[in-house]
Order: structure tokens, then sequence, then C-alpha cells
């Protein structure tokens, strides 16, 4: 699609739209929003390049090598840090105070839920790209 | 000791994706790494076995928090026998696999076939362990991805069209499954199974009406997903047209673990008293009576080896059904102890019917004939197999048609003895012809065999498994002791 | 208030819904689609339950709009 | 005249089960595979809008913490329930759409009855 207007438009968006998408992940457990909703915004803005500007250019942005490592590494982060309180004696994903002193609203709060979210996030926007990318393509999927 | 059922669940889960990073440009590492978690995992379901045999059957706490803001995993002897089948025979069949898979799955493929494998190991573990219906309900879509996947992957279009079917029947279940949760959250307030459990006779009482279609909704939504009788229509083409060592987990474990699930919330949750004011029992007992004789009567009809043996898995979950709702305690260890040889046997039929296509290429079974002299091992388990499901005595199939039998007598439902026995009839008249034909029929003009013998790491697990049978004929025992114990506790609440 | 409002929002889901049904174009039912999934992001939102909403908003009116508008452009456009 | 009072009263429960018909109505009659997704992805949305309906107070608040208020919550449990309903629902659907553009290649069509004819006449 070589339209100029949203092609420029596109280019200028991008910024926010990610920007956004990394504020709703890690405002996660305090506000709406969280790995989920964030991860789609952020997946959502790569796409938006891919379709308007260049899907060669977007794929060089995120090739599949990375995206398979992001895929499965996010998911081992996940169950690591489950198992980082079974190591400590207590159940499956008991939240351990890793951040100290926590205040309702601040950002360092909530334990476990941050880190979880991050990965939930990272996992998120790369299979969104993927998904995308293994249509778009005449690829085995 | 006490964490064990989530390590089993996250080093399954550890595994399924690390195996994506780890296969690249090395195909054959997924599947060790797969051959050592599964069978691992076995031995620490052992460890807890006995563990649970010290301190009695306890509930786990994610996350520490107690219900009802937790998630709780439910250790009792059901979940521990579940599990424990879904490990044995995945084991087996992933040693099968490493021999099999290549010829039915791209090598690039390999690692991604063992990531959904893994997956639906995890998953099925999961669902056997939860308590809790949330839990239940994503580890049923989860599985339910996994097994569209793991049918999908061989990308003949035969394969593809079958997964897309089950696909969508198994949307539609899911969809009835999560209305009966809404439902059931209406009027309980609760997501946990014993504290459902605990509100139902009050709820039963004010909402009779939402109880009913939660009830119902959630018979046929787990009903479509493990094939009870009019739901089955996906089954046939999903089992057979599917790689063989899918075939075989599909079949023996994946329809089975749903109807585990059914029956493990119909009896701990809805409880006799519900049950008691519709005739739910009375109705599965039918429709299970229906999926024994119109299972056994498709099965007859059908040519292609493995959608002979995708009809005779229709029947099979009737057997477990009609076990249950019998409602007696004989009849509860009938439909228990089936889930587990029936694994065994289907296991070892696919497998086998896997090794025979690896070789011949062939399907059709009138066109095996004289395969036996050519394939001696193959043809022997298979035969045991085949003997098995008939029900001769001596080999495991008896004895959870002797157990269906006395749950009959006992239930003071003498009728379906004879459907029991008209299936048995039945599978006699579909089984054994391939087995004499292939024993003493003569190769027809043309098929030439070739004299290759099938790779040792598929002989091994026919063969382990052809021997499971007969062990679990002649010395029941341990066995039965604990689905003893997994039906009590069933048929207590 | 607030029920006309809601009334006037489940009765433009229905009519997109039908709309999807009986329209034979498959990409003008990919966009009714789209359309029904950002009312129903504002329906979540007027539940108070903003999470929903949003991942709605970005998944039933973006994501699996751009999939369907992919797959249609691999395959067939007339049903 | 109780059942419409009822109907009126409950008009969140009344839309989303007509929208579930709309849905399944979708899916079991069009042969048309995209069709068939959308209609499943709609009967789905309309399972997602009952559960969060019931989850509704009315007058009460999304469930964010806020230092120093207590107010009335809405129940947060079906909507962590909806928010996992969803992410399985974009799953099965982009698996879906995976196989349909698997099958026009193998096929040349994206109608269930085509193929089906299709393959009787190679039988």
């Amino acid at each position: 699609m070589n339209d100029f207007v949203l092609q420029t438009v596109t280019q200028i968006l991008m910024p926010f739209i990610q920007v956004y998408g990394i504020f709703v992940v890690l405002n996660g457990h305090l506000s709406p929003g969280g790995g989920f909703a964030g991860g789609t915004i952020l997946g959502a803005s790569i796409i938006l390049y891919a379709l308007t500007v260049d899907v060669k250019a977007a794929e060089g942005i995120y090739p599949d090598e990375r995206a398979e490592m992001v895929e499965s590494a996010s998911v081992l982060v996940f169950v690591l840090l489950g198992l980082i309180s079974l190591m400590m004696g207590r159940n499956f994903l008991t939240n351990i105070g890793i951040f100290p002193s926590p205040e309702t609203g601040t950002l360092l709060t909530g334990g476990f839920i941050m880190p979880v979210t991050l990965a939930i996030g990272a996992k998120v926007a790369s299979t969104v790209i993927t998904l995308f990318t293994h249509l778009f393509e005449e690829k085995k999927s | 000791m006490n964490h064990l059922p989530i390590v089993v669940i996250c080093t399954s889960l550890i595994g399924a994706f690390a195996s994506p990073v780890l296969g690249k440009g090395r195909p054959w590492l997924p599947g060790i790494l797969a051959r050592i978690i599964v069978p691992a995992n076995a031995v620490l379901l052992g460890i807890l076995l006995a563990h649970v045999g010290d301190v009695g059957v306890f509930h786990y706490f994610v996350g520490g928090w107690a219900p009802p803001w937790g998630i709780a995993l439910n250790v009792d002897y059901l979940s521990l026998y579940m599990a424990m089948a879904i490990h044995v025979i995945s084991t087996i069949i992933l040693v099968f696999a490493r021999g099999d898979l290549g010829h039915e799955v791209r090598l690039d493929g390999h690692r991604w076939y063992y990531t959904l494998f893994l997956l639906l190991v995890a998953a099925m573990t999961a669902l056997a362990f939860s308590n809790d219906f949330f839990n239940i309900f994503v580890f049923t879509e989860v599985a339910t991805i996994a097994a569209c996947a793991l049918i999908a992957i061989k990308a003949y279009r035969e394969c593809v069209e079958a997964s897309f079917k089950y696909l969508i029947l198994s949307t539609v279940g899911s969809g009835f499954i999560l209305l009966a949760l809404a439902l059931l959250y209406m009027v309980t307030g609760h997501f946990n199974l014993s504290l459902v459990a605990g509100e139902m006779a009050a709820a039963a009482e004010a909402y009779p009406m939402n109880i009913m279609v939660a009830l119902v909704l959630l018979i046929v939504g787990f009903g479509v997903k493990s094939a009870m009788f009019p739901l089955h229509v996906w089954l046939p083409d999903a089992h057979s047209s599917a790689p063989s060592p899918s075939s075989a987990i599909l079949s023996g474990l994946v329809v089975k673990i749903y109807a585990v699930v059914l029956i493990r919330v119909i009896l701990t949750v809805f409880g006799r008293g519900v049950l008691s004011t519709a005739p739910i029992a009375e109705m599965l007992l039918l429709l299970s009576s229906a999926a024994i004789i119109g299972g056994s009567l498709f099965a007859l009809a059908q040519r292609d080896i493995k959608r002979l043996l995708a009809y005779s898995t229709v029947a099979q979950i009737g057997y477990i059904y009609l076990g249950i709702s019998l409602l007696s305690e004989s009849g509860t260890m009938g439909g228990l102890v089936h889930i587990f040889n029936h694994a065994l046997m289907k296991t070892l039929l696919f497998l086998a019917a896997g090794a025979m296509i690896h070789q011949t290429g062939l399907r059709d079974i009138t066109k095996l004939s004289g395969i036996a002299k050519k394939m001696p091992i193959t043809m022997g388990v298979f035969s045991i197999g085949a003997l098995s499901m008939v029900g001769i005595p001596g080999f495991n199939g008896f004895i959870s048609k002797m157990y269906l039998a006395t749950g009959a007598f006992e239930a003071g439902k003498p009728a379906f003895i004879i459907v029991i026995l008209l299936s048995s009839l039945l599978n006699g008249l579909y089984y054994l012809p391939i087995v004499v034909r292939a024993f003493l029929g003569a190769p027809d003009e043309g098929e030439v065999f070739t004299r290759d013998r099938i790779p040792l790491s598929m002989t091994i697990p026919l063969v382990a498994l052809g021997l499971a049978c007969i062990y679990f004929g002649l010395i029941p025992g341990p066995l039965l002791e604990l689905v003893r114990r997994a039906a009590e506790h069933l048929i207590l609440l | 208030m607030a029920e006309i409002f809601h009334v006037l929002l489940l009765t433009f889901l229905i009519v997109c819904a039908v709309a999807v049904a009986y329209i034979r174009d498959l990409l003008s039912a990919v966009i009714l689609f789209a359309a029904y999934s950002l009312v129903m992001a504002i329906i979540w939102q007027q539940l108070d339950a903003p999470d929903i909403a949003m991942a709605e908003a970005a998944i039933g009116a973006g994501v699996t709009t751009l999939l369907f508008v992919v797959t249609i452009s691999k395959t067939r456009r007339q049903e | 005249m109780n059942i419409i009072q009822g109907l009126v009263d409950n008009y969140f429960y009344f839309a989303s089960i007509v929208i579930f018909l709309i849905g399944m109505h979708i899916m079991l009659t069009h042969s048309n595979m995209i069709k068939k997704i959308m209609g499943m992805n709609i009967m789905e949305t309309a399972i997602f809008l009952f559960v969060v309906s019931i989850g509704y107070v009315d007058g009460g608040s999304a469930p964010i913490v806020i230092e120093g208020q207590t107010i009335r919550f809405i129940n947060p449990l079906p909507s962590a329930l909806i928010l996992t309903g969803l992410v399985v629902g974009v799953s099965l659907t982009a698996f879906a759409l995976s196989l349909v553009i698997e099958l026009y290649k193998c096929y040349g069509t994206t109608d269930s009855d085509e193929i089906m004819a299709i393959r009787r006449r190679e039988q």
C-alpha cells in the first residue's frame, strides 16, 4: 500500500502506540489492562507498520527466530518464577515480596505480578506478530 | 512432597516450551527431552502415590491462597490414577514415536510435534488434578487446541479437514461448558468444585432450573469432547487420519480425560441429590448402550483399519459411561478400570496398525491377509489387543467387562449385561477376521510385503503393551486396589 | 438513561450479528464484525469490566479482523 | 405478562441469548468456513456477555483499588474468566483460519459443501 498519508501517519503514530502498549503492560497490576491487552497493542503496532509501510522491513524488525525465542522464553520465565517460590518452601506461584515497601498505587508493588505480566506481554506481542506473518506469507504454520 | 503435582505439570510445560528452541537445527533433541521428562514424571507420580498412601488425600493451593481466592488442586486417588495412566501410556507412545514419526511428520516439524505432545500431557494432567472450574475450562481449551494441532501437523488434506471439524465442534462444546459454569456461578457464587458442592443442596432447592440446565450443558459440552454417542461424529475422521502416535494418545487418553472430568463434576459436585430429581443417569445409560451397540456396528462396516479402531473407541467410551452411570460400586470400578485397560488396548492396536502402515503402506483390512508371516511380532501383539477387546478371560478387557456386568447386576439392571455380551460378540465379529486373515490367509497376488523389520524402538513398546495387557488380565490386584479407592471416593460423595 | 443507552448498544449488536449472517460479501461481513466487536468493547466498559474492554478493542476489533482480512485476501472474497 | 417483564428486567441476558442463537445459526447453516468461524466468534462473545452481566452489580464500580476508598466493586472473577476466554477465542480463531488457508490450498475452495462434493467425486 503506497499511500503517502497513511505511511506518514503510521510512522508518526507508531511510537505513541508502542509507549501506550508498554504503559498498559507495566501498569497491569494497578490499572485495567495488563499483559494480554498491552501485548496485543504492541503487536498491533508492528502489524500496522507491516501493512502500511513494508512487510519486509517489519520482518527485519522482528524476525522469525527471535519470535520463537521470545515466545518460548516468556513462558519459561513465567513457570520458573512460579518455581522460585517452590524452592523457597512455599506453594507454587506464592507471592514473595521481591519489591520492598509496597505502597498502594505505585509501580513497584505486587510482588511477582509485574514480572509475570511483563512475560505475558512479551509472549502475546510476539504471538500476535507471528500469527499475522504466518498467515500473511505462504509459510508452513 | 506435597508440591509434586505442580512439579509434574510444570516440567511438562517447561519441556513443551523449551523444545522449539532446543530443537532448532537439532531435530532429535526434543524427542529425547520428552522421553526423559514423561517417564521421570511417571516416577514422581509413583512417589506421590506412596506419599498419599501415608498422609491421605489432600488439596494443594496454588499461590498459597486457600479457596475461594486461590486455585486448588485435588490430589486424590482418582486424579492420581488418571495422571499415572496418562504418563505411563504417553511414555510408551513416545518411545514408539521415535521410530514412527519420521515417515509421518516432516523433520522440521518434529520439535513442534513434541511441543504439542508435552503440552497435551501437561494439560491432561492438570485436568486430572484440577479442583476448580476456572482451571478446568482453561486446560480443556489448551488440550483441545493441542489435540487439534496434533492432528493437523501431518499436513495431509484429510488431516486438516478432520482437524477443522474437530475444532468447530469442540468450540461449540467449550461454549456450552462456559455457559454451564456461568449458570453454576450465578447460583452458587463459587468456581471451586468443593465449595460449589457445598452450596449445591441449597441452590438446587432455590433454583432447580439453573442447576438442571447447567448439568445438561456440561454433559453436552464434555460429551462432544469425549465423543459420547450421538456427539461422536468428529472422532472417526480425526482419529483415523492423524499420525499413529497421535491417534494412540487421542483415542487412548484425550477423550477419556474429558469423561473423567465430567464424571467427577457430576458425582462430586451435583451429587446423588440432583441426579435423583431427573432421570439423568438413566439417560446416560441408554446413550452409552446406544454407543456400545452403534459404535460396534459402525466399526463392522469399516475397511480402513484405523477408522475401524476409531469407531471401536466410540463403543468403548460407552462402556466407561455405562459403568459410571450404573451408580453402583462395581459398576464405577468397571468404568474406571476400563479407562486404563482401554488405554492399553487401544494404544496397542493403534500402534500396531501404525507399524503395519509404516511397513506396508496398506490401510485396507481386506488387503492385509497373510501379513503375519512377514510381521509376526506386530501381528502377535495385535492379536493380544484384539482378544483383549473381545473380552477373552486372561486378558485385561475381561476384567473390566466382568466388573461392568457385576455392577449391572448390583444396580438391579441386568438388561445391561445383555448389552455387554452383545457388544463382545460384535467386537469379535470385527476384530477376529483381521487376526484370522492375517495368520491364515494367503497374501494377495501382486502384494509384495517387504521383508524389512520395523525398528526396535517400535517393537519394544508394542511388546511391552502386549505383555501389560496379559499382566493386568492375570494379576489385576494392585490396579484394582487403586481403582477401588478412586471409586470409593466418587461413590461416597 | 443508562438503560436506554444499553438497549441501543445491544440492539446494534443484534443488528450487526444478523447482518453478518445475511451479507454474502465476506469482506463486508468482516468489517461488520469489527463494528460488532467495537460496540462490544463499549458494552464492557458500561458493565465496569475495563480490562476486557481494552482486550476486546485490541483483539476483537484489531487482531481478529486483521486475521480475517488476511485469510480472505488469501482465499475467495465471495461466499 | 410475567415473562415479558422478566425479559425487560434482564435485558442483558435476553440480548446475549439472542446473539448466541444468531451465532449458532451462522455456524450451522452457512457452509462457508470463514463464515462459520465468524459465527463461532459471535457465539463466544454472546456467552462472554452473559457471564460478565452476571458479575455486574448495579451502582458498583470497576475493581481498581484506590487508597482510602471503600466502594462497591463489581465481581472481578467473571471478568478474569472472560479475559481467559478471549485469549482462547483468538487463538482458536487464528488456528482455524490457518486451517482454512491450508484447505484452500488443497481444494481451491473455502466452502465445506464443495469440499465434501470434491471428496465424494474422488472416491
